[in-house]
């Protein structure tokens, strides 16, 4: 009941809520509805401790296990709590202080946490070090006046290491694994583009004259049609094909949340 | 040529008025001497009614155009219209207004201490720090003055006696302006009920030559500036303006009209409609699956697949890939996902292989550890079910594609399935994957991912085929009878396309009106 | 770990060390070691991620499990203050809207519904996401569903009116082409019949293209009717057409790819080897 | 085991090797590509040229670095377009990487607005660009489709406060700017599925003129919006951007980019071509094995 029942009929009653609304103007279905999508927002929240706790879980679990490629969890680990650090305090002044001795005691804090979840043998002396380490972290975190934990203001956000961590490690990562597409387009054009059926001849020719249209140097050689012809590709089937696959989409979306907001389709929620 | 016109008129009006300004000042009254401007003729049939399918805050003005609109010499050049004002409305602004300023005020204070009392400490610590502390100390304008220690340790004093002592008042204040706003805003319909005591015309804008309607839009929010009363007597007036300001004609006056907010949107009736069509669709073809009525699907290259895919993993031993995409637990295709991992999950328990779940959203993440764990559970294989088998990696795009491609290359799975919403990354674990030499099936309503699905992957569900893939999979009547409903609504699509096409060739245009969705 | 990794370790490190060493000495400005690292740093993340062209590899893992990491940080710290502090604080208490120095929002919205103040109802979600945290219990873990069942249904239920407009019936009343292009009768028609790009045959023609493509593509979808006969005809014409269009936006892609490597190269040769200004 | 056979099994790194090392050189070398401008990219051009002076401009940035390269140009030409007409720019960056970023760009522009320049022969003053008063930059809330669909309602209501801690109210410019109804239109430059909200969400319910630029990968899928009239422009990809900065006679990177594109281009497309003549030749061959094995 408690488990099945309950949730079927918060989505049932949600569900047609918003389904309703959107044919009600009035102020008051404005009102719910503005605070319904809060609500999500609200709840979001939350599942950021769900997702951290897992994220710990996998790796601990693959330190424990020695899983191929075990020691790079580390890495991560590493990353994780010292970008946390980072986005939690700022400097007061120019100098840095005993800073960096706090990141490090920090780091070494929760390592030593994680070995000893990770441990198969006895966990005490790692917790031992944990609380030692803490120690060392609250004692410099209470003398060193250079910087100081920001709770109140998005401060840290903008603060010297977070940037830094920001631009120069994630921005770069980010970057690059995208451009790596570069690479695999030309690599899986040249493998999957083979005049094999029809299908794949169509699909062939199409991005061939497409992309002979926006390369000015091949006007001259085949002049004038190809990019009139890619065009009408654009314009013409492209609109007509795109058109299809998005009333077909529209319809599949539509059926399928009707489905759950009538408890047709359940299997997105657990049983028993 | 009516601008011409109207160009023309305001040069010579402009000339003759210079003109008499001389003459004036030349012999006493001659100005009688100038024939005045008859004003234009006044709106007719002027009317007023609370805007349609909105949520309130809103009137709209119509009126027939003045007789002298694009006429001869005192043509009307526009309409301006006002609304009648009770004073009360200047009460709340200013409420409004004082509520907001000790708002600010207690908020820049609550940030601002701290910063000076930091500041004090580290100047009072190293008097170095005079030009580095992050707070700019009060100081006479003149360029001569040298900033000192003291003076600046003496004005941080000041000013942070001063913040302590105001704070807290100002912080009491705004309670009770509050209550005063709240109560001047409750006054206000019978403000407007006293017309004409209490009150004057004010001018809401213009609306141009030519033009029968305005409409007198404002905010909902009791605490914005253009606050637009519900349900208050409101009086409308329009006059019609010449080139010279002071030429007009005389009002006609309006009202009371009220705003209020309507409870169904007329606009939208082709959505209800077809909403309804679906509902009735879905509900008949599940009833007529329920009843047993044998409903025909045709093969899916790319569900059968999965079966193959499924039992190949199990010769190799090695684990199943499935990934449900970057979409949120609030994107439909990644609850289709969902029903199709439900299934995928049930015949790995069945066959007891290994899957593997890395997902990019906590609540994703939730939602399938949820269903893995029943489909285990159906499968009466529940102690087989490991909780780590899915897992959080991140919610940043690309850091789960790099983690994805690694996972790929060192469990080298057998199958790599691919549900739900792709957006750049797609061909990036595609790729990757076809280097991994797994068989890899695919299915995303992001159309423009599926050519590289489809160039890449050995199966690939196009757009709908995704939503279909469920029913196919679990091949329960209900779910295919909701497949059924989607056809019907394809041929109806198709109909109504036919039927519109026809009616706009054939000079029919109400048929596709009636499809054209309003707000 | 083999004699060859060391060796390649040892030279990998090297070359970097020495780029360091030589940015630094280009770069002006009171923190050239810094600045000269920082770029150094996010170029060796560059290399590291573009040797998995190669293959799979140390360096490789290394960048992955830091990106990992740091993402996941990154994420929470941003969901920390944008969405706690930014959306949830002002609207629950005043008093904590002080502590966290945001403006109370709560202040306009301050009227009682049901009895209750306005801002009281935001303790809903906030229940909710507790019942979400159960998860981490394993006996409670059911509970969860509570909130995850509301975020599926209230995004059904809005997803469900959503593409019924706009990916439906703003779709079809798309559709309604006319099949015949400023019509002044068959004379006049084949009077005036032209084969220019802007005549009146290829507009008909190209609106005739467009109505098939959609019915056909449409047919295509059909899944409780079996695609034989002229049936079958029209679905694979639909396929075709769908092929068509895949591989045009193939096509299309390709150009857009290609730029984010050229980001990337700007960086390398301009930022970090300097050799190209 | 024939050339054509070595060329059917070619180890893709051969392709990434020759493929990066042509961009590489011609990302060195400097030519002019000539550009041949679509119209619908002219029409947002002309949309925002043909504006009166003061209209606000909502320009969503809704992309993060990694789509920096291609949409960064589209966002520069048009806000430095619309700040030279003296409009009010009103921005967002709803993804989730995105506001360090934006904030970065409108520096840069307002830093480009600070020298006089010429663009299609009319000549601009010098304008010092303030904020609050020529632009307002909201940043970043996530849930792009609550946020869209809040700021329908007001832009207050999901950003109480903009980017940099003020509140809307005490920005000048966004007194009298409520919601959609006070923009004259929006140009969403978007690397992430944002832009089918702006079209559902946004457009859709609030019904403002929308313009999109987008990335060349998802430029092809909103083409049936551009028919529907529900968007009245698309700049695809970097060769968007080039045509529009051609357009604004204000050429930036995407017209260098252009360059090391067509480069790769002849590349992929000479693979493909090889690739292909593999096929057949090894076809007939293989058909041959065939019939002798059946003999």
């Amino acid at each position: 009941m408690m488990k099945q029942q309950i949730p079927r009929l918060i989505v049932l009653v949600f569900g047609a809520f918003l389904l309703f609304q959107f044919f009600v103007p009035h102020e008051s279905s404005e009102w719910i509805y503005e605070f319904l999508l809060d609500w999500t927002i609200i709840i979001g929240v939350f599942a950021l401790a769900v997702g951290i706790w897992s994220l710990f879980n996998v790796h601990v679990e693959k330190i424990k296990t020695k899983k191929f490629g075990w020691k790079y969890s580390y890495v991560t680990v590493i990353g994780f709590v010292g970008m946390v650090t980072f986005g939690f305090t700022s400097q007061n002044g120019q100098e840095w202080g005993w800073f960096f001795p706090f990141v490090a005691a920090v780091l070494l804090t929760v390592l030593m946490i994680v070995q000893a979840g990770a441990t198969k043998g006895n966990a005490l002396p790692f917790l031992g070090a944990a609380a030692f380490f803490a120690l060392c972290a609250t004692v410099i975190a209470w003398l060193d006046t250079t910087w100081s934990f920001y709770f109140q203001t998005s401060v840290p956000l903008q603060s010297f290491m977070f940037r830094r961590m920001f631009d120069n490690i994630l921005i770069s990562l980010h970057a690059t694994t995208f451009s790596l597409l570069a690479f695999f387009i030309a690599s899986a054009a040249y493998r999957a583009f083979r005049a094999r059926n029809i299908m794949a001849s169509l699909l062939l020719l199409a991005a061939l004259v497409v992309m002979s249209r926006f390369n000015p140097y091949l006007e001259p050689i085949f002049g004038e049609h190809v990019s009139r012809l890619s065009n009408w590709l654009m314009n013409v089937p492209n609109l007509a094909a795109q058109r299809a696959v998005i009333m077909g989409i529209g319809l599949g979306m539509v059926a399928t949340a009707l489905k759950v907001v009538l408890g047709i389709e359940r299997n997105y929620m657990g049983k028993g | 040529m009516r601008h011409k016109l109207k160009l023309v008129l305001v040069l010579v009006l402009c000339a003759w008025t210079t003109a008499a300004a001389q003459t004036d000042t030349a012999l006493g009254d001659s100005v009688s001497a100038a024939p005045a401007l008859p004003p234009p003729l006044p709106v007719t049939n002027l009317q007023a009614f609370d805007t349609d399918n909105d949520h309130g805050h809103a009137i709209t003005l119509t009126w027939e155009k003045s007789a002298d609109d694009g006429a001869g010499e005192n043509s009307v050049l526009a309409y301006e219209v006002f609304r009648w004002f009770p004073f009360q409305v200047d009460v709340v602004d200013a409420l409004r207004k004082s509520v907001s300023e000790t708002r600010d005020a207690v908020r820049a204070f609550r940030i601002d201490l701290p910063r000076a009392e930091n500041a004090l400490h580290e100047l009072s610590e190293d008097p170095g720090k005079l030009r580095t502390i992050r707070f700019n100390v009060a100081r006479p304008s003149d360029s001569t003055f040298e900033l000192t220690v003291d003076y600046a340790i003496r004005a941080l004093e000041d000013t942070i006696a001063f913040m302590r002592e105001n704070a807290p008042i100002l912080k009491n204040r705004t309670k009770p302006l509050q209550q005063d706003l709240e109560k001047a805003l409750a006054r206000l319909p019978q403000a407007h009920a006293n017309y004409p005591k209490d009150g004057e015309w004010r001018s809401l804008g213009k609306a141009l030559v030519g033009s029968t309607t305005y409409t007198n839009t404002g905010s909902k929010e009791t605490t914005a500036d253009g606050f637009f009363p519900d349900y208050a007597d409101l009086y409308y007036r329009v006059e019609a303006v010449t080139v010279d300001e002071s030429i007009r004609s005389e009002a006609a006056t309006v009202g009371p009209v009220q705003s209020r907010g309507q409870w169904f949107h007329t606009g939208k009736v082709p959505v209800l409609g077809f909403v309804l069509m679906f509902f009735v669709f879905t509900l008949t073809f599940v009833q007529m699956a329920k009843k047993g009525a044998n409903l025909y699907v045709r093969p899916l290259s790319g569900i059968e697949a999965v079966d193959d895919a499924i039992g190949r993993a199990t010769e190799m031993g090695r684990p199943i890939l499935y990934l449900l995409g970057i979409g949120t637990a609030t994107d439909v295709s990644t609850i289709a996902s969902f029903s199709i991992l439900g299934r995928v999950a049930k015949r790995v328990a069945e066959y007891q292989t290994s899957i593997i779940v890395p997902c990019y959203d906590p609540i994703v993440m939730a939602v399938a550890q949820e269903v893995v764990k029943s489909s285990y559970l159906d499968a009466a294989r529940a102690d087989d079910y490991k909780q780590e088998s899915v897992f959080f990696v991140t919610n940043y795009q690309f850091a789960y594609v790099a983690a994805v491609n690694g996972i790929m290359l060192r469990e080298r799975p057998a199958t790599n399935i691919y549900m739900g919403k792709f957006m750049a990354e797609s061909l990036l674990l595609a790729e990757t994957g076809t280097l991994a030499g797994s068989i890899q099936i695919a299915g995303t309503d992001e159309i423009a991912q599926i050519p590289f699905f489809i160039v890449a992957c050995d199966y690939t569900l196009i757009g709908e085929e995704l939503y279909a893939a469920s029913a196919y999979l679990g091949r329960e009547p209900v779910l295919l009878g909701s497949l059924k409903a989607q056809d019907w609504a394809k041929v109806v699509i198709m109909a109504v396309a036919l039927i519109g096409m026809l009616g706009t060739a054939l000079g029919w245009p109400a048929f596709a009106q009636m499809f054209q969705v309003t707000g | 770990m083999s004699r060859l990794a060391v060796v390649v370790f040892v030279i990998i490190c090297a070359a970097f060390a020495l780029s360091w060493a030589v940015r630094a000495s280009v770069t002006e400005g009171d923190h050239a070691m810094r600045d000269a690292f920082l770029v150094t740093l996010s170029a060796f993340m560059t290399l590291a991620i573009m040797s998995f062209m190669y293959r799979d590899n140390p360096y490789y893992k290394f960048a992955e499990h830091l990106f990992v990491g740091i993402s996941a940080a990154y994420w929470m710290c941003v969901g920390f203050w944008s969405t706690i502090v930014g959306n949830l604080v002002p609207r629950i208490s005043e008093n904590l809207s002080d502590f966290f120095k945001v403006p109370y929002s709560g202040g306009g919205l301050d009227f009682d519904l049901f009895f209750l103040a306005y801002r009281y109802f935001y303790m809903i979600p906030i229940v909710l996401g507790i019942l979400l945290l159960m998860r981490l219990v394993p006996k409670a873990g059911w509970i969860s569903r509570w909130p995850l069942a509301f975020i599926v249904g209230t995004f059904a239920g809005l997803n469900l009116i959503r593409y019924l407009q706009s990916d439906f019936i703003n779709q079809i009343s798309a559709t309604f082409v006319p099949l015949f292009v400023e019509w002044h009768g068959f004379g006049d028609f084949f009077g005036q019949l032209s084969l220019a790009a802007d005549g009146q045959f290829l507009a008909m023609m190209t609106n005739l293209v467009i109505f098939l493509g959609v019915i056909c593509g449409l047919i295509y979808f059909f899944f409780s009717k079996e695609h034989v006969g002229w049936f079958g005809g029209a679905s694979r014409f639909g396929i075709w057409i769908l092929m068509i269009t895949f591989g045009a936006s193939f096509g299309y892609t390709v150009m857009g790819r290609i730029s984010l490597l050229v980001g990337r190269l700007t960086f390398l040769f301009r930022d970090w080897l300097g050799i190209i200004s | 085991m024939n050339i054509f056979e070595r060329l059917m099994q070619l180890d893709r790194r051969w392709v990434f090797l020759l493929l990066a090392i042509v961009c590489v050189i011609t990302y060195a070398s400097s030519f002019e590509v000539p550009i041949l401008v679509e119209p619908e990219v002219r029409s947002i051009f002309q949309f925002i040229d043909t504006l009166p002076k003061g209209s606000v401009v909502f320009v969503p940035m809704d992309y993060d670095p990694g789509s920096m390269a291609e949409l960064h140009p589209m966002t520069y030409a048009i806000v430095e377009q619309c700040w030279r007409k003296e409009f009010k720019v009103l921005i967002t960056a709803l993804s989730q990487n995105g506001p360090g970023m934006a904030d970065q760009a409108i520096r840069e522009i307002v830093d480009s607005l600070k020298v006089p320049k010429t663009y299609n022969g009319v000549s601009y003053p010098a304008r010092e660009i303030v904020n609050g008063v020529d632009y307002a930059f909201l940043g970043y809330k996530p849930y792009p489709a609550i946020v869209i669909l809040g700021m329908g309602q007001n832009f207050r209501l999901p950003f109480p406060l903009d980017y940099y801690g003020t509140p809307l109210d005490s920005l000048p410019m966004m007194r009298d700017i409520q919601n959609y109804s006070d923009i004259a239109c929006a140009i969403n430059i978007s690397g992430t599925n944002a832009t089918d909200y702006w079209i559902s969400y946004g457009q859709g319910r609030f019904g403002f003129p929308l313009a999109i630029g987008v990335t060349g990968v998802s430029t092809a899928q909103y083409y049936p919006y551009l028919g529907s009239r529900q968007i009245f422009g698309i700049m695809g990809g970097m060769l968007g951007a080039a045509e529009y900065e051609e357009l604004a006679d204000n050429a930036g990177n995407a017209k260098d980019a252009m360059r090391v594109q067509l480069s790769a281009h002849l590349v992929i497309i000479a693979f493909v071509i090889m690739g292909n003549v593999g096929f057949f030749a090894t076809m007939r061959k293989r058909k041959r094995g065939l019939a002798e094995g059946g003999r």
